[in-house]
Order: C-alpha cells, then structure tokens, then sequence
C-alpha cells in the first residue's frame, strides 16, 4: 500500500473530489495547510512592523491506496487540480505499512 | 423644537450609522475566507469618504435650494449655514441635525452595490467610484425625491428610501456585473460563505438599525414614527418565512443564509412604504418581497450574472417591489383605496431612478476603467484580495 | 402623547429586538461548531413566526378585553382596531407602539427555552412548537399579568417578566429536557463551547437590550425608567461578581463564561423587581441571584439532567428569585416594610406560572411527539444539526 | 425633568455601557488566539467590579460635595440620598440617571489601558488594580474637571472626557508598560492580530457608542448634544483618511487594522471638543488627530515600548490633542476667536491630568506588585493566558 | 519506530488520549481533518447552487513509537475509539527512518 | 527523498522560515496541530464539568528534500526552533517513495 499525500489549490477540491469518487477512490482524508514552493509570498504589516507572509492557503488530500493503483491516481490528481500556474501543487508518494479498520479490525488493503 | 424628536433624531441617526457596519458583516460572512476584509474595508471606509463628502457638498446637492427639480445649488457647501436652527424640512429638530441623519443614508448606498462585485475590485479604483458615485448618482436622486426636485413635485412617495437607496445601488449593482464581468471560477467551483454567524450578525444589525432607517425618517418621535417602525419589524418577520419556505421545499432544507436573506429583502420591501401603509399591508409587502426577490435571482442565475452577493436581486428588486407596492397599499391615495395616479406616479419615479442611476453608474465606471482599471489582476484575485490589496489576513492564530 | 416617551419606547423596542439575536450569539458560542447554526437559526426564526402571529392573535390574546381573568378577546385579531390612538395601558404613546414592544418579549420568550434541547430537536417540530407555545403559554401567561387577568387583580408585582418570560420559559425548558432526552453523548464525552467570544458578544446585546427591557417596561421615559435602568445595570455587576468567585473557588480559575453567567442570573432577577425597589436592593438581588442560580446548576448536573445551557438554572431559577426578592423589596410594600402580603401574592404568582407553564408545556411536546416526533435521527445528532438540518456548515473557508 | 431629555440621556447611557464590550472586541481582535480571551474578560470584569464601585463610592468621590477642590465628600455613600429628583447637575433628568450615565464612563476608562499590559498581567492583580485606580485615579480627576474641583473652577474645558478619560487612561498605559516590561518575543517574532472582523466589530460598536458619548454628556437633547453628535461623526470620519493614506504610502497598501485605528484616533481627539467646537473644526481635529497618533506610535516603537494595542499612541496622544484643540477652536473662546486664555487652561489640565496619573498609577503598581507581583510567569505567558489564567480556549470544534 | 496514524471520530479523543496516557503513550500529535469514506455525504445548497459535503469532520491522531509498542496502540485506539458504525475511521502505519527531539538532539527511539 | 516533519512552537516559524528560506530551502508545508508530550497540560473546566486540556498548539512544518540534504536541515530545524524547555518539539524522518509536480509532471527529485 501507499500514500498519495496531494497539496492542492483550495478551488480544486471540488473537481478533485468528485473526479476521485467516478474513479471509485472515496476513501480520502484532508486538511488546511499553508505553504511555499516556488510560488511567491507576500509582507504583511501591522502597525510598522513588517511580516513575510509567503505562505499561502493550500489544501492537503491524503489517500491511502493499493500499489496498483498509484499511476491511475497520481494521473486523476494532475489532471483535475493543475491549472499550468506556478503553485499547482506537489504529489508525494509515502510507503504504508499497514492499515486497519478500527470498526471492524480488518487490516491491510481490505481496510482501505 | 422638541427635546423627543431630537432624542429620536439622533438615535435614530446613530442606528442608520449601524447599519453600514451591519453591511459589512453580512457581506463579509457571504465571501470566501480570503476576501472578507476587502469588502468590510469597503463599507468601512465608505463611512469615512462619504462621510466627509456629505458634510463638504452632498448634503448641499442633496437638500440646497432647488435648481430646475434636478440638482441642489451648492450655498451649503461645507456646511455654510447649516446650524443649529430649525430644519427647513423638519422645524422641531436642528438643521444639523437632518443633515446627519440623511448622511448616514448616503453612506450606506454606495455601500450597498460592494455586494455585487465582491472579491474582484482594485480598492483605489473604489475610492474613485464612491466618491463619483455618491455625488453624481446619489445627491441627484435624493434631491428629486426628497430636495424638492421633479419627483417630489410629482408626488412620488418614498418614505426612507426604497427608489433613493436601494433601486439606485440595486441597479448601480447590475451595471458593475456587467462591466466587471463574473468573479474568477464563478460556476467553475463553490464559493461557500465562510461564516455563517458573521452574516447573522450583519442581519441583525442591519434589522435594528432598520428602525432608524424607517421610523426615523418620520423626523420626529410621532405617530408616523411609530407606523413605520411596525410596519417595518411587521415586514421583516413575513419576509422571511417565504424565502424559508421556497428554499424548504426547492433544496429539501431550510437554510439559515435564506431565512436571512427573505428578512432583508422584506426590509427593503418595506422602505419606501413604511409611514404610508397599515400594518396589514405590510404583512403582504415583506410577503411579496421574498417571493420576488427569490425569482429575481433565479432568473440572475440562468443568465449567469454574477452578482456576487445578489445586491440586484434583493435591494433592486426588492426596491422596485416596494416602490410599487406604496403606489398599491398606501392610505388614501393608494390602488386599494381606488386610485390610479400615485401608482402611474410611482412606475414613473422607478423608471426614472433605474434609468438615471444605470447611465450614470456605466459613465463612471467606464470612466475609472479608462484611467486606471477596475480589476484586480487574475494573480490576486486567486490569492484572495485581503492579502494582495490589504496585507492583511483575517484570521490567524 | 408625549414625544419624548414616543421615543423611549421605540428605542426600547428596538433595542428589546436585538436581545433575540443576541441570545442567538450567547446559545450559538455555547454549542459545539457543529450545531452553532441549529440554535442560531431558532432564535432567528422566532423573529419571523412569533413576529406575525402576535400581530395577528398574539397581542389580542394577551391584551384584549379581558375573559374571566383568564385570556383576552380576538377583538383585536390581525391588529383590528389597534391604531395610533393613546394605547388603553399606556396613554402617552400610540397603541400600536405598546403592541410592538410588547410584540418583543413574546419573541424572545420562547427563543430562551431552546438552549435546554441544544443539538437534538427537529426544526420542523421545533416550528409547530413555538407556534403553539407562544399562543397557549406565552399569551395567557402575559394576560393574567399584564393583561387585567387574575394575577394582576390579585396584585402579583412583575415589573418587566420575572414570571411572564423567564419563569414560564425557564420551566418549559426543564420539561423539554425530560420529554426529549439528553444529547448523544452526554456525560461520556465533553461538549466544550466553540465559540466564547461569540459567547460574549451575545452577553453584551443581551445586557444592552435589558435596559430597553425593564426600562422600557415602565412605558415612558419618566423617573420610573430611570430607576429601572440603573437597577438594571447594578444587579447586572453583581451578578457577575459572585459566580466569578465561586467558580474560582470551585475550580481554581475565574472563567469568562462564568462571569457572562452571573451576568444574565442577575439580570434574570431584577426583571420582575427593576421599577419597584431600590438600587441598594438591586445589589442584593443580583448578588443573590449568582449564588441561587449557580446552585441550582449543580442540582441539575447532580440529577444528570441535560438542559444543555442552562436555561431553567438561570432563567427558571433566576425568575423564581427575583419574583420572591420583588416580595422582599419592592419599596413600600415588600416584605422589609413590613408587609406579607405582597409576598404571598409573589408566591402564588410563581407557583401559579411554573404549574401552568410544565402542564401546558408537556400537553404541547407530547401533542407534536405523537404527530411528527421531536428528535432528530442519532446520525444526524452525529454529523450536527447545521449539516443535517440545514445543510450549511458555520465556517468555511 | 423632560421626557426627552431623560430618553437621551437613558439611551446614551446604554449606548456608552455598549462600548465597553465594544473595546473588548476591539482588543481582543488584535492579540493573539491564546490571550483574546484574557483582555476581553478585563473589560467585561470592570463593568462588574467598577459598576459595583461607582455605586457604592465612585461616584460621590467625583460628583459629591467639593472637597477643597480636590475630590468629592462622602455624602452619597452607596447611593444615599441619591435618588428620582433632578441632578443638580443636570436638572432636567433625575440624579439617579446623571449617575449611571457617568458610571458608564468610569467603567471604560480602566478598561482602555488593559491594551497596553494585554497578555501578561495577572487576573488577580488587574483586580485590585481596577479597584484602586477607579478609586484613586478616576474619581478625583473627573471630580476635578466635571464635579466642581480645580480644574473646573480654572475654566478647563472637557466636554466629554478628554483629560478625564483618555488622558488619563493612556498615560497609566504607559506607565503600566514601563512597569510590567515587554511581552516575552516583543521584537523576536511577530504577533500578528488573530481576528480582524471582531477589531471591526469592536470599531463599529466603539464609533456607535460614541454618540452616547459625546452628545449624551450635553446631558439632554438639545441644540449641543446635535452639534457633538455631528462633531463626532465628522472626526471619525476625518481621522480614518489620513492614517489609510500613511499606511498606503509607508507600506504600499493601505489597512483596515489602519483605518480602523483612525477612525478611532479621531473620535478620541474630539472627546473633549465636541460640543465646543464647529463641525468644520471638527474636520481639521479629526485630521490632525489621525497624523499625531500615528506620529507618535512610531515614536514608541522606535523607543521599544510595548505599549501592545497603542493605548498610550491612540487614547494618551489623541487625548493630549484633543484638550489642545479644544483650546484653539473652542467656538467663541479659542485661539481662533483671538484667545490665548483658553488654550493655556487647556495646557494646565493636561499636564496636571498627566502627572497625577503617571504619579498615581506608578504607586498603585508598585503597591501591587510589591504585594502580589503583577506579571504572569513566562510558562503561563508562552502557554497563553486564556488557558493558563482562565482554563478556557476562545474556539473549539 | 513507526508512525501510527489514526483517523477518529472527534468525540472520540477524549477516551482515546486518556487511555493512551494510561498505557503510557504521552507523545501525540493531533490535527483537525475532514474526511470521507463509506460515511455518506450530504449536499450543501447556496443560493440555488448546490454543493456536495461528503466531508465529515474527524480527528487525526499521530503517534511515533517503538516498533515493539505497536500492537498494543492499535489495540488501545480500536478500543477506545470505535462505536461500530460506519464512519469510525482507519489506523495507518508508516515506517519512521529516525526522530530527533530538538530540544537536545537526542536522536531514535530515545527521542520519541 | 526523506520527508522531515518538525513539531515546533508556533513562535518560531518566523524564525525558522527565514533560515529555511536562506539556506536554500523553499518549498515547505506548514500546518496547525495540538500536541502533547512531555510538556504537562492543564484541566478546562464548564459549568462544574472538567476537562483536560493537555494538548497545546503547535506548528506541523513538512519539507521533502533529497536524502543529501538532510542533515543540514534537521540542523537548520534544531537552531532555529528550540528555546531549551520541555515542549520545543520533535523532528520525524520518513522515508518518501516519489514525488510529483502536478503542473508539470516531474518526478523524483527534480519535483521538488
Ligand atoms: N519540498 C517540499 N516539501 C513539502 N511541501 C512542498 C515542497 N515543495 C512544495 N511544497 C508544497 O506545494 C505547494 C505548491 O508548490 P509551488 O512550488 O508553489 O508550486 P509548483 O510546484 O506548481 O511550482 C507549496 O505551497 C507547498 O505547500
Ligand atoms: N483510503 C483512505 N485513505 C485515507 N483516508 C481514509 C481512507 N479511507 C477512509 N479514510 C478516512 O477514514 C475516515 C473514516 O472512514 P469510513 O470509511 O467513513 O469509516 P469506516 O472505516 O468505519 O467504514 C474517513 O472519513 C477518512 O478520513
Ligand atoms: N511520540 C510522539 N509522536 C508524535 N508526536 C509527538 C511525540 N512526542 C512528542 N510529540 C509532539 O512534539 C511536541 C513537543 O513534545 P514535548 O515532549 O512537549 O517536547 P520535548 O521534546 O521538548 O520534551 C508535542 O506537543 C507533540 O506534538
């Protein structure tokens, strides 16, 4: 098994999500993150004090699935949050050991 | 002059004063997280530009003596004569004391449109458009309507504003959509409210300060003050139980934002008639009012316009609604009490302030677009306008 | 008429409005993110459902001619009769505005029993309850009182609605909790408040609006407002300071939610008292109120009752003490001058209310029960009210 | 008495009470998450504990009979013979309502310098703080200005707090910041506001209470409560623009935290002009207000001072010019109208209301520090005050 | 070591951290997710435009422990955080190539 | 590629941010967490009901980087985000299977 961990821009989510859910991948987890890459930042100021403020809004969609699955994924992600702008985002790919439904006990890609 | 309607003068004009920041936080609890403090800061600074406008030559426009029924003379510039003598249309409150109250009037009208062209606008450009704006569309039309201009002459009734406020923002609002065009990744992707509490507190101040809106323009603390004030808060209430109801039964829940909406779009409703209708009439104008405004903006969705935040929808049709129903419903002179003239009077007074406010507002923006643009590049509208106009950002730890 | 109480009464109605917003914020902070719009929008929507039927057989029922000390006639339905001319109660302001402001507290009665069943009533339910309750409780109630009922012929002293609001609501609240049940969860998991500035924000509209409350109950701006108005706010301070000291004693912190509690108990208490007693008397009212309330709540948890936000702990209770304290007090004729009557009137008064409002408000849950039920599905308790009610989320991005 | 008057002066009263939690949005807004919890329960806290005060001694300290023109006797000890006939200061409305209304303003004046101390003091010692500064700070400088001491016999002009309030409260910040010393990280790393909209919410609520404020201290509603409310609007408006124009300039956008400031600066420095001066003085007051406060935060940052949220830059500074101004423009007395007398009273109750507090405050922190100690530890300050102090989190799931 | 990942209900934590301080796990990581699975979604209405919300808000939970240690997390999670029905969550496990504490640079198992 | 994952102190982002930024490393995910460790917590009290909040606001900062670069970064990390008291914070190494640029579709190290 492995992790598909996607940072993605916010709007895309939708379009994401949906064009995992025809795919049959519905098992996703996500998260608000901020982040920097080659996308440039912004200062913020309060009060003459000035803050870098490069981070921006971005979302983190994490789905652990079967190893046959990877290039389908990795190719549905970049399809359906890439819009050819600097700050599209990163697909990182992580080894998973194991996994386990906690309703049920079952474990390895029966779980997922 | 007398010490109750100065109290409720002045309470009322603090009310009205409310109301803009009420604006701001319904508005800003509509936007995604990323532009909130764009379009609070512009109903926040339209407090401080409009605001100083009014007391330099708005007022003068607005309420100076009467030139050809189109515009006031400018005697009253910076105040020049205003004091503390009685109103010359309100004799038992100070004139100061009028001028402040309909300067909180012509704060919240340009504040109004912002809903439309939310989370696109560059901020200067705003600048340039309000202080264009409130001289050359807003003056103008409360000078017709309530300055002695043609309208008034006329008899065209409008007791706080439903043809002055919100058909001349209401349209405004339709034009900026045109010009600006629709919000990057409109009917692309969602754009969900990002606080649905901030919104309900927008409405609830929005209702409170409504009673200064309504029953304050009764300039005084006298029966008609307390018409308005009933029919208002009667509006309100059945505004919003249809809205409730036709989203109950189109979407298969009732939502709060509706529940929110139908109770402005009955405020608006209510306006124009609030001191000239019996309460029972109220009852079927705050009804009207959310069935009219609903379709409104289902057909503003078919047409793919987006005006962000349906300022067309809710104080456009909303106003005409409520002009229209004053020509039905008022007392006496109303269709109901078989009349026919006060309703010909009132269809024109709403063509008049649509068409006027339509021109004027396309001659400024194009205008303001020629000279410096209207839009924010695409790069910052995706960033969000709070960081990439303010520096700011609205929530952090 | 007289202007200046025209326009105290019209501000104190307005200012009576914003409390049910307000209440929305406090119950609204208190409730996990997940239910923060369910009990907003109950509030909300009260405003519209209570707003129209007291104009149509609300106010007629609590204040038309008076039907063996019992009800009101429906001579005044849909506001019959009910014009600009001197209020029958109140002779220095036009009836409609009587009938407006007291509108407000029939608005904001039935929207305090929602914190008792926070997170687990059905809307639909909840629609047909107030309905119901705000006609067979609210409008009896407020006629044996304030109408020329028997409570009043008896001479039972309530100031502003000691037993008319908050007895009636805080005891219906307590019979909610025992027909519907605790939350999911309860006593298991903790359920901490998501949002304690709104919390705040909801106290300071409430303490705000109070002073339109009972010093508007005194229906003119006279010396009797006055003394209501800084009763009000002193029981207020006393209020808060007790519960703070216990609640540090208790737990080893002073806590902000314990202060804005104490705040509401002492402002519960001087409600029925506000006109009648001194200030000095305010300061025991209150004080009393914060340590009376705050152990009624820890009767409650003791009894694992789950009336989620306390609403018969501070509203019930807290009505409870401040009628009882009116006995004690009230200048003149409490019992402090000597006198027991007015006490034992106090007592039938609230013993009167509580039997009252348990029994009618079981008949009603029972009724909507066997019709349509009252709670929500578990799942839908466990996804949250905002989502599967109302399918909105409060905070977004 | 008159009804109008007492309406005025009632609904001032609450508008005044309203800013108090006003501020505390406003403050809260602008700390961090884990500390917005502990400023907003230090002004909800002096409502309480100073209400409880002013009741019992605060008030005859400043407005009893006159004590060598330094402070005021001990007459009207907990309100004795404090009752419904007319104030002697004010005898159109009852005593009892001149009190309350100048409760109010000793109830925010403690609250304005919690700004400066924000996220390090402890809870405890605040609350001995508040007690003796309201007793020893407050009471004899307004005694002196308004309750018949020295400096209103010099003929100082103070119209709605100036010296008494603002002044008065921003230099204590000050002293207060030498005191307690710098928050742990001030210039490390950045302490960005958490929550913009409730600062705006804070403003607007600020901006709307002002009116009470002002126009309410012409106690009564007559010609001057009009000319200050319309002052006060008009600086608002006016301080707003310059510090938007600044920001933009110095930082490449302009802010809404900035405008928000300013608007905030010119409604201090009109404070003490409002009823004195010409609306067109209150542009220029306004204006110069927005450009001297921002003068002089830069100056403290440049010194390091860690005044936090600009109590000293905003209140103290704004004050200061505010009572300078009031010199020159005061209509008829002023260095405008050819008058040097004024302006040199003007200058003696600003040092001698900047002495007194700086002296005062100093050896009341010591006293407490001495005892107590003032400042959190640094594990509670890392931690956050809302837990550590208060064992609560401002938002929850 | 190994990373263990649990996605939970958010009720759940509570149980979930005591027991885990019993058994001795202090060492915790947690963050606020939104995440979908067989759990049935809803659909969010705007004005006329309507959203899918199939996203249900959960809680992940991240602990790095001793490889030894991991059955026994598992067991304590499953216990102490299922309910039996649908939505209860998944317990991931990733290997951990190492673990510094930063405060003093220890580094492996010690530092966990 | 090695993902590091640092908990540290919200206050020293800034901070490390900027060193990152310096020493070359852009591209960073950052998010909000609550942690527990060794660091003790406090008891949250409601109307008469307690409790335990020993969960405390932290920061997740997340950088994929090649295997090379590794020790210099926990080093960046370690300098940059501790104080020397109990609660600065942990630093976990995991071991990435593959990147990819979702715009461009790069993978391994050049995606990062
Ligand atoms: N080396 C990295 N480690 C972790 N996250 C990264 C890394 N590089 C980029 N990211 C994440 O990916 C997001 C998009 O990266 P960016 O470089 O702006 O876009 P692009 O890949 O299109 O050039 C960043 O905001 C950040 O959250
Ligand atoms: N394949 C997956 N990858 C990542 N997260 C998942 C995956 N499957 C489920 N999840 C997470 O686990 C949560 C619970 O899953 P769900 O299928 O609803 O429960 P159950 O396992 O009890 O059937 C989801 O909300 C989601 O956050
Ligand atoms: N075993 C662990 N697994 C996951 N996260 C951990 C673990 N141990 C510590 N943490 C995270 O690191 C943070 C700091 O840990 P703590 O023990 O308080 O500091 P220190 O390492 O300086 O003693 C915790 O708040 C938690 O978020």
């Amino acid at each position: 098994m492995m992790k598909v961990e996607a940072i993605i821009r916010e709007e895309k989510l939708d379009n994401l999500k949906n064009a995992l859910a025809e795919a049959g991948f519905l098992g996703m987890t996500v998260s608000e993150v901020k982040g920097r890459g080659r996308q440039k930042g912004y200062t913020l100021n309060f009060r003459g004090k000035s803050i870098n403020v490069d981070l921006l809004p971005k979302l983190k969609v994490e789905l652990t699935i079967d190893d046959s699955n990877i290039n389908k994924l990795v190719d549905i992600i970049r399809k359906n949050s890439s819009t050819g702008e600097i700050g599209d985002g990163k697909i990182f790919l992580y080894p998973v050991a194991d996994a386990i439904r906690i309703r049920t006990g079952e474990r390895g890609p029966d779980a997922i | 002059m007398d010490s109750g309607d100065i109290s409720w003068i002045l309470i009322s004009s603090a009310l009205v004063m409310l109301m803009t920041p009420g604006l701001a936080f319904f508005y800003g609890g509509l936007v995604r997280r990323k532009n909130v403090l764009s379009i609070v800061m512009q109903s926040f600074i339209a407090m401080a530009v409009v605001g100083v406008i009014w007391v330099l030559w708005g007022y003068s426009l607005a309420f100076g003596s009467d030139i050809m029924g189109i515009i006031g003379g400018l005697e009253w510039f910076a105040l020049n004569d205003v004091g503390l003598e009685p109103a010359p249309l309100a004799p038992t409150i100070p004139h100061l004391a009028f001028m402040v109250y309909q300067g909180m009037f012509a704060i919240i009208t340009p504040a109004l449109i912002t809903g439309a062209f939310a989370d696109r606008m560059r901020f200067r450009s705003y600048l340039f458009f309000i202080v264009l704006w409130s001289t050359f569309v807003y003056s103008p039309i409360a000078h017709w309507v309530w300055g002695g201009g043609w309208l008034s002459s006329l008899g065209a009734l409008d007791f706080a504003g439903g043809t002055v406020v919100h058909i001349s923002a209401g349209m405004a609002a339709l034009m900026t959509v045109f010009i600006l065009g629709k919000r990057k990744g409109y009917g692309e992707y969602s754009m969900t409210p990002h606080n649905i509490p901030l919104i309900v507190l927008g409405t609830a101040l929005l209702w409170f300060g409504w009673f200064g809106f309504n029953a304050g323009s009764a300039l005084g603390a006298n029966e008609t003050a307390v018409l308005a004030f009933v029919t208002t808060n009667t509006a309100a209430a059945t505004g919003t139980l249809p809205w409730l109801m036709i989203d109950w039964s189109h979407k298969g829940t009732p939502s709060l934002i509706g529940a929110a909406t139908g109770a402005v779009a009955g405020l608006v409703a209510i306006t124009p008639a609030a001191g000239f209708v019996t309460v029972q009439a109220a009852l079927a104008i705050g009804f009207g009012a959310s069935i009219i405004c609903y379709a409104a903006i289902q057909l503003k969705n078919r047409f793919h316009l987006d005006d962000a935040l349906d300022v067309w929808g809710v104080h456009g049709v909303g106003g005409i609604w409520g002009a229209i129903a004053t020509g039905i419903f008022a007392t006496g002179v109303g269709l109901i009490a078989g009349n026919l003239t006060q309703l010909s009077v009132q269809v024109v007074s709403v063509i008049a302030t649509m068409t006027y406010s339509v021109v004027a507002t396309w001659l400024i923006l194009k205008a303001i677009d020629s000279i410096m643009g209207l839009r924010v590049s695409p790069e910052e509208e995706a960033i969000g306008l709070d960081i990439s106009l303010h520096l700011e950002e609205a929530y952090a730890r």
